[in-house]
């Protein structure tokens, strides 16, 4: 009846991993790598949000449904980025029109 | 009391056609897809009427050919539907190669307007028939949109940005302006006409009419006026770039990236100096954000264009 | 001994303000959109009294402005969307899948205390003097140049589409975790299906909306600047927002009334539904579509073409789903057992006029011909059609299917069906002369116009007369039939499904215990005698 | 083809049953069954209640990455404009404190996760109190950051409004910039001060030995919540903090 009960030693990995990914972010955030520090940085952040929702919201190790509605919510936060980008980056494209 | 009242709206431009063949392609679809719908049930509803209270219906629970039938059939029309629309926006959108060009600012509640050669019009605008008219619309306030039935055109005006719209009247008479997008208390009256006269008639019109100086004039008066003339000297050794045929090029910027410029370009510059820094110079230039009114940024607009030689008008940018 | 029912089970005020029960939580419902029903159909009347005459002389410029802004967001946000879910919705989908409440009854309660709170900003935005922006709060009008109530207002719509939100959340959780036994997903009742697609868009989109006003209120009061042209921000990115759930919306009114046909139309024809799996499919297929389509809105409001052609493409695929279903509906109806009763002709109403406003959709979808109708009376005529012809249809044809159900009583069949038909000649009669004078140019929100549009809005005015007529009636029989009406059985309509197994009104637990199920819905043969397709 | 085809049936419509036990649509019977003290009549068992409870939260978290998914677009659509801009604005704040602020997060999720497990194993009310405590008081540090930088902003003039003074270039993007930073981490942190009210509850009812291996729910779904709101976080730090780090120092 009580879920799955993860040991405590895994919550101290995961809480190692992330202020590890903190301190990486912050660092590499300190140096100029053009376009790179944006990548860096966001890949970090997915990964620390990654770690939290499987291990400390116990998605790992919950249904097919708490999956599903997990991922349709950012997925949906990408629908709404994505398409309202097409729009931005694509204005001007016709020659003689304006942005 | 009703003897004048059209079913359909006048046909005034040469897009007017286009999009009215649309129009009555979709009707038609509409019209039949209504109408067997319609009738289906109402025979369905009489054949089958139910005759007896112990009743059931027949046990029929679908058929894959025909859900297949009725998702691909209406799916083929409304691609021509697709095609055929973009198409017309498409066509609608782009203005033409040596259009006669208007500057028109939008404020609640009226339309100001500015011909090229000075002619200053409030809540009308005069245009000849058989050329293309290319607007370049900005708004002081909040968004209006610029609406012409019977020329079957219309283009929000947005603050801070540029829109353009572009027609070709081909009949004579005076037609509604209107303002389609809500913009306050007196949004109902902020209407006007467009004149569409013949060529030689415009031609008198704009000779009559008490033209002041043409934007390029103002906009040249508003140069030395606002001191832009003492960085942005004739020579490439001024504070500020030299403006001498550079409008329609490419600007490389500080940040390595380029910008055509066009109006949005200039205007922004104009506003907003230090959003793109021209490479090689120092962020110094002073924002002159409400200190020059939508229409002046336009004259400004109007008078560094001019400074670009006829032959390069047209390789970018909307001048084409 | 009268038997106890939900409706005998516990007296007074507090008893009903503090009920967890979905049913009662439902007549809740009731009681209030119909009274912002009547508010919204006050202001509409003003609207089209005004439109009379082309001069603009009842009501001064603001205040038909207000009459128009105040008309849409009491409609849109108090009535339409959470008509169908928040009342029928919340009767009967628990019954229909054989639970006694929703997952969250409490949470169920809070949503409609939500609503009325939001509903309150509301209306005192409306009595200090109204709103004048449009309901769709356009930036930078809202935010730099209206001087009306525009942040009560906007807090009014912000703290209500929480109540929408929880109602979409309490409905999928019941979907997914109440069901019973033998309940599977191909057995649930079409009803159920557009109700979690509604649900789908209320907890996806609602949150959008919400974050949006607040962004235009808090530009307002603590001028952050987040669409400020000034600043760099970009009205259209407003747009954007906005329309990202408002387009949706529109499904959130108009799937649930697809429900409620797909019930109506299997139950008097007595005949299951042609196609389940595609009327069924086809509600998720418009709640996701609907998703990408917003910008279609956004034709002529300076974003790019690119994105505009995604738009319309989109835009025409989401007309697809609609189709599949209006041909499945009329499909039941073949060789079925067809009675002529008052809610299969609000359904036939539906049909017709739902068919309309689908396929003048296409004509907004279409972007070169979007350019001439854009903001048109066209526009007005169409969301009207599909709103008012569609949602308003689907909620009154469910109302007189599940009266008997609800109350306990009959009402009248021959007011019910004179009602129905005024109802239809009163909308057409409304409505159909705006899609004439929106293609002759009449733009929307106009407080005077040329005189040659008159004769179009002399009609229409005309038309809401008729109209409100209709509407006035079934709130008298089904008063009466409070008082006086005959009980009413327990399936009063020959209809197959949970609900018309127990008693009308039903029990305050619905089931008293967990039914275990054994076919779906509105099956009237016995699975031994079926015959293939003819 | 017949003319119709309706089938008939002699005497009133025909009507086998839909449900098997038909006694479940009868009234007046009621069937007792021994159940948990927690169980809400409307439930079958427990497992059922639990799962709608985490799945009502899930739904709800989703509505929420929604709610903010308006303002990270207002980010993304002006920060691809100006990008510059954004970068000399995000550089005048302060990364010490938004890392230390994601530090302490980090640690309340951990506590709070320990918190969820502590009534898992129905470990003593002292223990369960003890790890909600924490995460309040992390959540109170993190405030209480937020409060410093707050008021630094508005010594500096960096509120946006008639009294927003930038030094540097980019006057109209440092005022979008500043306006998107309060409008997002304002938004956060009002979150962050509902899941201190929802702690304190559950600290509250934890503290009456509420939650134990068969009824921790409260506890789970809370705690599902506190750990959305650090993921916001993660996100917010690097987004608003981090971009304008390097900027300058060439």
């Amino acid at each position: 009846m009580a879920g799955h009960v993860a040991p405590k030693g895994l919550y101290y990995i995961v809480f190692l991993a992330l202020i590890v990914g903190t301190v990486l972010t912050v660092a590499v955030a300190a140096v100029d790598l053009g376009p790179l520090n944006n990548i860096v940085m966001l890949t970090v952040a997915c990964a620390k949000a990654l770690l939290v929702i499987l291990f400390f919201m116990h998605v790992r190790w919950s249904t097919r449904l708490t999956w599903v509605v997990a991922a349709s919510g950012f997925f949906w936060l990408l629908i709404l980025f994505s398409i309202t980008m097409a729009d931005y980056m694509t204005r001007g494209w016709v020659q003689g029109t304006l942005r | 009391m009703f003897t004048n009242f059209p079913f359909f709206p006048q046909q005034a431009s040469v897009q007017a056609g286009q999009v009215d063949a649309v129009y009555f392609f979709l009707v038609a679809v509409t019209a039949f897809f209504s109408l067997l719908i319609a009738s289906l049930i109402v025979a369905f509803a009489i054949k089958y009427r139910r005759r007896d209270d112990s009743e059931v219906g027949a046990a029929i629970h679908g058929s894959l050919a025909l859900e297949m039938l009725w998702s691909i059939i209406p799916l083929g029309i409304v691609m021509v539907m697709f095609v055929w629309g973009a198409k017309v926006f498409f066509d609608l959108y782009r203005p033409p190669a040596g259009a006669m060009e208007v500057f028109v600012v939008g404020k609640q509640w009226m339309w100001k307007i500015q011909h090229a050669d000075g002619n200053r019009e409030i809540n009308e605008l005069h245009v000849p028939v058989g050329r293309p008219v290319k607007l370049i619309m900005g708004s002081e306030d909040v968004i209006h949109s610029f609406f012409i039935p019977a020329f079957r055109v219309k283009a929000d005006v947005i603050p801070g940005r540029y829109n353009v719209l572009w027609f070709e009247a081909t009949t004579p008479g005076t037609y509604h302006l209107f303002c389609a997008e809500y913009c306050g208390t007196k949004h109902s009256g902020m209407v006007g006409s467009i004149v569409a006269m013949e060529p030689a008639d415009f031609q008198a019109w704009l000779g009559g009419g008490g033209a002041s100086e043409s934007p390029v004039a103002a906009g040249q008066r508003l140069f030395t006026d606002l001191a832009c003339n003492t960085c942005h000297i004739e020579t490439q050794q001024g504070r500020g770039p030299m403006l001498t045929n550079l409008f329609g090029g490419k600007v490389l910027l500080q940040n390595g990236a380029t910008v055509v410029a066009d109006e949005v370009y200039i205007r922004e510059s104009i506003v907003n100096p230090q959003a793109k820094i021209v490479a090689g110079f120092q962020p110094i230039m002073p924002t002159f954000q409400g200190l020059v009114t939508e229409e002046q940024l336009l004259q400004l607009i109007a008078y560094v264009r001019s400074l670009t030689r006829a032959s390069r008008e047209g390789a970018a940018g909307t001048s084409q | 001994m009268a038997t106890l029912t939900y409706l005998n089970n516990g007296h007074g005020l507090a008893s009903w303000l503090l009920t967890k029960d979905h049913k009662r939580i439902a007549l809740l419902y009731l009681v209030s959109i119909t009274a912002f029903f009547v508010v919204g159909g006050l202001f509409a009347m003003l609207v089209r009294l005004e439109l009379l005459t082309p001069t603009g002389d009842l009501l001064a410029a603001e205040t038909y402005n207000k009459m128009f802004t105040m008309h849409g967001v009491v409609m849109v946000f108090f009535f339409l969307i959470p008509s169908i879910p928040a009342v029928l919705g919340n009767f009967l989908i628990p019954i229909m899948i054989g639970a006694k409440d929703l997952a969250f009854p409490r949470i169920n309660l809070l949503s409609w205390y939500i609503y009325i709170l939001g509903g309150m900003f509301t209306l005192v935005a409306a009595l200090n003097g109204g709103v004048d922006t449009g309901w769709t709060f356009y930036t930078p009008y809202s935010t730099a140049a209206a001087n009306s109530h525009v942040i009560t207002a906007a807090l009014g719509v912000f703290i209500t589409g929480f109540s929408s939100i929880l109602t979409g959340l309490n409905f999928i959780v019941t979907i997914h975790r109440m069901r019973a036994p033998g309940m599977t997903w191909f057995r649930l009742p079409l009803f159920v299906w557009s109700h979690y697609a509604t649900s789908l868009i209320m907890i996806l989109g609602t949150p959008v909306v919400a974050i949006t006003v607040l962004m235009v209120a808090a530009e307002r009061t603590l001028h952050l600047g987040l669409f400020d042209p000034a600043l760099g921000g970009d009205p259209v990115l407003f747009q954007h927002l906005f329309w990202f759930y408002s387009h949706p919306a529109v499904y959130i009114m108009i799937l649930p009334a697809m429900g409620v046909i797909s019930e109506i139309v299997q139950a008097f024809a007595r005949k299951n539904i042609f196609g389940y799996s595609f009327v069924a499919f086809s509600s998720l297929a418009i709640a996701v579509i609907g998703f990408l389509v917003w910008g279609h809105h956004l034709f002529v409001a300076g974003q790019s073409v690119y994105a505009g052609l995604i738009f319309s493409f989109l835009s025409f695929l989401v007309a697809i789903p609609s189709a599949i279903k209006v041909f499945n509906w009329t499909a039941t109806i073949y060789k079925g057992s067809v009675s002529l009763d008052s809610p299969m002709l609000y359904a036939f109403g539906f049909l017709g006029l739902f068919t309309i406003g689908g396929l003048t959709g296409l004509f907004l979808a279409t972007m070169g011909l979007d350019i001439h109708v854009h903001d048109t009376y066209f526009v007005v005529a169409h969301f009207h059609y599909i709103m008012v012809g569609g949602a308003i249809m689907g909620y009154l044809g469910g109302l007189h299917y599940w009266w008997p159900k609800i109350s306990g009583k009959r009402y009248s069949e021959p007011w019910a069906k004179f009602s129905a038909l005024i109802v239809f000649v009163g909308f057409n009669l409304t409505f159909f002369p705006q899609f004439v004078a929106g293609y002759l140019g009449m733009p929307r929100r106009y407080h005077a116009y040329p005189p040659e549009f008159q004769v179009w809005n002399v009609a229409s005015t005309l038309g809401a007369s008729i109209l409100a007529v209709g509407y006035l009636i079934p709130i008298i029989y089904f008063g009466y039939s409070l008082v006086a009406g005959e009980k009413s059985a327990n399936d009063p309509w020959g209809a197959r499904g949970l609900e018309w197994e127990i008693p009308s009104p039903p029990p305050t637990e619905n089931f008293t215990v967990t039914p275990v199920v054994t076919e779906g819905t509105h099956q009237y043969v016995r699975p031994t005698q079926e015959v293939g397709v003819a | 083809m017949p003319d119709f085809d309706a089938e008939h049936f002699p005497g009133p419509i025909h009507r086998p049953p839909l449900v098997a036990n038909v006694d479940a649509i009868q009234p007046g019977v009621h069937a007792e069954h021994p159940h948990h003290p927690k169980l809400q009549h409307h439930f079958d068992d427990m497992a059922q209640q639990t799962e709608a409870s985490a799945l009502g939260m899930w739904v709800f978290l989703v509505t929420e990455i929604m709610f903010f998914g308006g303002l990270f677009t207002a980010y993304l659509v002006y920060r691809s404009a100006n990008p510059t801009g954004f970068q000399e604005a995000s550089n005048h704040l302060d990364v010490i404190w938004g890392a230390i602020n994601t530090v302490v997060l980090i640690c309340s999720s951990l506590t709070m996760a320990l918190a969820v497990r502590a009534a898992q194993t129905s470990a003593p009310p002292k223990v369960q109190v003890g790890w909600i405590a924490a995460t309040m008081a992390l959540g109170a540090a993190f405030l209480g950051v937020k409060v410093v930088e707050y008021t630094d902003k508005f010594t500096h003039n960096l509120v946006p409004g008639p009294d927003f003074v930038w030094e540097g270039q980019y006057t109209a993007a440092a005022e979008m910039f500043y306006s998107l930073y309060f409008a997002m981490t304002g938004l956060h942190a009002l979150h962050m001060v509902i899941g201190l009210g929802i702690m304190a509850v559950i600290g509250f009812m934890a503290w009456r030995g509420q939650f134990d291996e068969d009824y921790y729910t409260p506890v789970e779904v809370s705690g599902l919540y506190w750990h959305f709101v650090d993921i916001v976080w993660i996100f917010l730090f690097p987004l608003l903090y981090l971009i304008g780090y390097h900027y300058g120092a060439h």
